[in-house]
């Protein structure tokens, strides 16, 4: 067991420069800024357009103090591939190589691209921060968008679907590693990024980042959202070792008490679930009540605040 | 038969081998000092069994025509069955020649009067210790006694190159028992 | 060494001997023996580089692409529909100027599948800002991508060889490799003056204004607009880099020497036919014919597409007093791409000077359709007879309908 | 003066502050942090620094009492919001800057 990660272990080292275009209160500021100091200076990025773009700074001026490389929508995953290979050829094995893409760069349009390099077990960390949307370009519907969100393009009636469960159709590649955290669970998510490195092959991280305008809440409430969606028993965080699955940090602590949040409060600190009705509430909590009705091993892990 | 411009097609299946046939002739005729060889396999998605073409062009100059061959000089069959095929001697020269693996007799071919040459190349490599269905090695040999441009020599250097993983003497044996066994008629 | 061997063949030889670092591809026809041979080449340690079986042409560039901008000489190739899947990866990779090669092995484009060859695939990738070639033979395909890796790290601008799937990626004719002390002679490692690297870090291809932007450092930097015009500059540039390429190739191995195109026949000719690929040398025995007749024709057979080498161009067909272009691509809606450009550097170049040819354009061999040489031959001299006078409009060659 | 003698041909970024500009200048809200109810400052001892941890942009020094760097502070409010003892306020700044009039 390694020593949990506390507040006052954090490296206090920064690799990002404020002075972002990133919007006020964006959970992908906090989760970026945590795994980067997870990662350190020995790292080479890959993005496709997202949040991260812009985040990251307009030509010619860079907010990110790592080398990145900017890629077309669909080739993240294919792109890190080469790098790889590349850093092979070179013989610069220690440079680690992290695909950071959005939702929709991850579970829609390279969803192809991730998958292939997952099956061939491509030596890099690939990470999806989730905001449920494509954020970037107004809020419009992704695959990982939850049902009956308000999105700009299901403007009247919410999405229909429901959320694409990205992680486990990477755990079922069989990766070395598979972890979900959130953007409101800092440590635990330095802790995951950190155990990613250290393993070999498609290492992927699953990351839900609250979106004051996306999601339709006050900057303030960012970390306040991005726990309630864990408290509820809706997102759960865990990581998958060798196909064996185990809740982590504030998931494992939920499992230990049997105690969920009731999932309405949720929804209801969000404006783009404005329409939901109490009976889809409630078939929502009737999902998560069965699902946490099921044995998951329990394990509680990091003290988050 | 002018001997510094030879157009000959090979005829036989889909994993026969005439395609390597017919690049071991090329080899053996450039090294024999043809400038210009150029072997257009047939093209497109080759199947396991059906019937397949390659044009082999030979000239002492090169050559810059890839087009397949339409008026062949020569025309070699791995498999006489195929003979049964519609067009397999389109173009053949007046003077032309067609080569045949054939376990029958000279007598039962005529083809308006053209030179053939046919040899049980199939029974003849399994003597020479190939497994049976193996007679692109065997083929050549009928090829080089009936054509007589080119010497058994230079063609058992090129079998035993192309085939030096692949029981390289008996492709080679293969070969020289052909020669030694191919009738002419017509 | 002399061999005889498949194109497919020659371009991986040619590939080996580039030292290519990291190879990507995804497998379609006519291209798939080319990289199955680079496969075999790496399993056997024959050649020491990366091989990524990817998923898709898009990702298969996308490796390219990224293995470049970490330091590596990457090499790709494709076909027909895995090309056009690779579009807006092409643009990328131009755009980002990365001196990547890239084999086209020319077949033509669905709907309906075809898998024969023509040039629609990449004559439809024309605009794209990659340095294209066409070459006539497996001596100019080994040789091609060896030239083409030099080409681009000068410039560094990507490289597409285009060659004719089937009637060059699986026909059979010798060629002779060169020894590997001989192309390292020629062709130094790939060294860019700027790779991904931790210890100086840098954000590649992130979003540019459309104005000019002062950096961290407080130098204005280019805008979108000042990167796209050094691109067109450089690839405009590329035409006399190219000819030093061919120059500097032809000491090192006596071979070559026609950077721009190569002519048969063209000195005193009233009528130049103009092609690209294998065609053009197809061709050559059609201009024998004519002149058996009696009619002073020759062939321009085009090897550097894009940049377009029009002044040259104009100049090879200066004299003529009819020019015929035979292409295996449509710009559907006009005429052959080719046809295009030929007549633009002919209106720019020769236009006060003299009276201009008639410019005569033929389509044929589209989804491979069968060239037979005597269609060729009279078409050409119903040109060379009736040209001046018929009226100027779209021909088809073999054309059954 | 054209950009000719820029050192790259391509979209080529080097790690500067400030890409969006004075990104405290979206502040409608400013945080304030009162150092009799902050944990470290109030211990003298390096403790909480929850304020730190949650910054989206990185503006909140980890020192004993956390400093706020008004120059790039969006004004988010969430140290506000998460600090466990309502140490920071959101005060708006309009007031606050009436205020510092006032006290000139």
């Amino acid at each position: 067991m390694h020593m949990k990660t506390t507040i006052l272990s954090l490296p206090e080292e920064e690799f990002v420069h404020p002075g972002t275009r990133a919007c006020s209160g964006c959970g992908l500021g906090i989760a970026y800024r945590i795994a980067l100091k997870a990662l350190g200076k020995n790292t080479i990025l890959v993005v496709p357009p997202s949040c991260l773009t812009v985040l990251q700074g307009l030509y010619p001026v860079a907010a990110t103090m790592l080398p990145c490389l900017n890629v077309t929508f669909a080739s993240t995953a294919a792109a890190s591939t080469g790098m790889v290979a590349a850093l092979k050829a070179l013989n610069k094995p220690d440079i680690k190589v992290v695909a950071w893409a959005g939702d929709g760069g991850t579970a829609d349009i390279g969803l192809q691209a991730l998958s292939g390099a997952a099956e061939r077990g491509d030596n890099f960390l690939f990470i999806c921060y989730d905001n449920e949307g494509y954020m970037n370009t107004g809020v419009q519907r992704s695959g990982t968008t939850p049902q009956w969100a308000i999105t700009a393009n299901t403007p009247i009636k919410g999405k229909m679907q429901q959320k694409k469960d990205v992680p486990a159709i990477m755990a079922a590649h069989h990766l070395s590693y598979v972890a979900t955290c959130s953007a409101s669970y800092p440590l635990d998510l330095y802790d995951k990024v950190k155990k990613a490195v250290t393993l070999s092959g498609l290492k992927y991280i699953h990351i839900q980042i609250p979106c004051p305008p996306g999601w339709g809440f006050e900057a303030r409430y960012a970390v306040k959202l991005g726990k309630l969606a864990v408290e509820t028993g809706l997102f759960e965080l865990y990581e998958v070792e060798q196909d064996v699955q185990r809740l982590t940090g504030a998931s494992g602590k939920i499992a230990d008490k049997r105690s969920l949040v009731p999932v309405a409060e949720f929804f209801k600190a969000q404006s783009r679930f404005r329409l939901m009705n109490s009976s889809q509430i409630e078939k929502i909590q009737e999902q998560i009540n069965k699902k946490w009705a099921g044995a998951f091993e329990i394990a509680g892990d990091t003290d988050e605040p | 038969m002018k001997n510094d411009k030879i157009d000959i097609r090979w005829h036989g299946r889909g994993g026969q081998g005439a395609i390597t046939a017919a690049k071991i002739v090329a080899k053996a005729m450039f090294a024999s000092g043809y400038a210009g060889v150029v072997m257009v396999p047939t093209f497109g998605t080759e199947r396991r069994g059906a019937p397949v073409f390659t044009s082999l062009k030979i000239s002492k100059e090169k050559i810059y025509n890839l087009s397949p061959i339409d008026k062949p000089d020569i025309i070699v069959v791995l498999d006489h069955v195929l003979l049964e095929e519609e067009n397999i001697l389109s173009g053949l020269k007046e003077d032309g020649l067609i080569v045949v693996n054939s376990p029958c007799s000279i007598d039962d071919y005529r083809f308006d009067g053209r030179k053939v040459a046919i040899c049980d190349v199939s029974t003849l490599s399994v003597k020479a210790g190939l497994p049976e269905g193996m007679v692109n090695s065997g083929i050549i040999g009928a090829f080089a006694f009936a054509s007589t441009i080119i010497g058994m020599e230079a063609l058992v250097e090129a079998i035993k190159e192309e085939f030096s993983d692949r029981r390289p003497d008996n492709n080679a044996q293969a070969a020289l028992l052909a020669y030694e066994n191919t009738i002419i008629g017509g | 060494m002399h061999i005889i061997e498949s194109g497919n063949v020659a371009a991986a030889q040619g590939v080996k001997l580039s030292r290519a670092q990291v190879i990507a591809a995804y497998p379609i026809t006519p291209q798939t023996p080319l990289t199955e041979k680079l496969s075999e080449f790496i399993e056997s340690g024959e050649m020491d580089a990366q091989y990524v079986p990817v998923e898709s042409e898009h990702s298969a560039l996308a490796v390219c692409i990224a293995a470049s901008s970490t330091g590596a000489r990457a090499f790709t190739a494709t076909s027909a529909n895995g090309l056009l899947y690779m579009h807006e990866q092409i643009h990328w990779a131009a755009g980002a100027r990365l001196p990547l090669v890239m084999c086209v092995v020319n077949r033509g484009v669905g709907a309906p599948w075809t898998i024969w060859n023509d040039h629609q695939d990449s004559i439809s990738q024309r605009d794209t800002g990659w340095i294209q070639i066409y070459v006539n033979d497996h001596q100019q395909i080994i040789d091609g991508v060896i030239k083409a890796f030099m080409l681009a790290e000068e410039v560094m601008i990507p490289v597409m060889l285009c060659y004719d799937g089937y009637l060059l990626s699986h026909t059979y004719m010798p060629f002779e490799v060169p020894g590997q002390e001989q192309v390292d002679a020629f062709l130094p490692p790939y060294k860019p003056a700027y790779a991904l690297d931790p210890a100086h870090p840098a954000n590649l291809n992130t979003v540019t204004l459309p104005e000019v932007r002062v950096d961290a450092k407080g130098r204005t930097a280019h805008g979108y607009m000042e990167i796209r015009y050094l691109l067109q500059e450089d690839m405009q540039g590329a035409i006399k880099v190219m000819s030093r390429v061919e120059e500097r190739f032809k000491e090192h191995f006596g071979r070559g020497g026609n950077p721009h195109y190569e002519t048969y026949r063209c000195e005193d000719a009233r009528f130049i036919a103009v092609s690209m690929g294998s065609l053009s040398y197809h061709l050559r025995e059609v201009i024998d014919s004519l002149r058996d007749d009696g009619i002073k024709a020759g062939i321009m057979s085009i090897h550097l597409y894009r940049p377009f080498p029009a002044q040259v161009i104009a100049q090879g067909l200066e004299g003529a007093e009819g020019v015929v272009v035979f292409e295996k691509a449509l710009s559907y809606g006009y005429e052959g791409a080719l046809c295009s450009d030929v007549k633009a550097a002919l209106y720019t170049f020769n236009g006060s000077r003299k009276k201009r040819p008639f410019v005569h354009n033929y389509i044929l061999g589209l989804g491979g359709r069968e060239i037979k040489t005597t269609d060729l031959y009279e078409a050409f001299k119903d040109t060379c007879l009736n040209g001046g006078k018929a009226d100027v409009g779209l021909k088809w060659i073999g054309l059954k309908i | 003066m054209g950009t000719r003698q820029y050192g790259h041909k391509t979209s080529h970024s080097e790690p500067g502050p400030g890409d969006g500009g004075r990104t405290g200048s979206w502040r409608v809200a400013r945080p304030i942090l009162d150092a009799n109810a902050c944990i470290p400052a109030k211990r003298g001892t390096a403790a909480c620094f929850i304020c730190w941890l949650y910054c989206p942009d990185g503006v909140i020094t980890r020192t004993i009492p956390p400093g706020i760097d008004y120059e790039y502070c969006k004004g988010c409010g969430i140290c506000a919001e998460e600090c466990p003892t309502k140490a920071i306020t959101m005060v708006e700044e309009s007031c606050f800057i009436l205020t510092e009039e006032r006290k000139r």
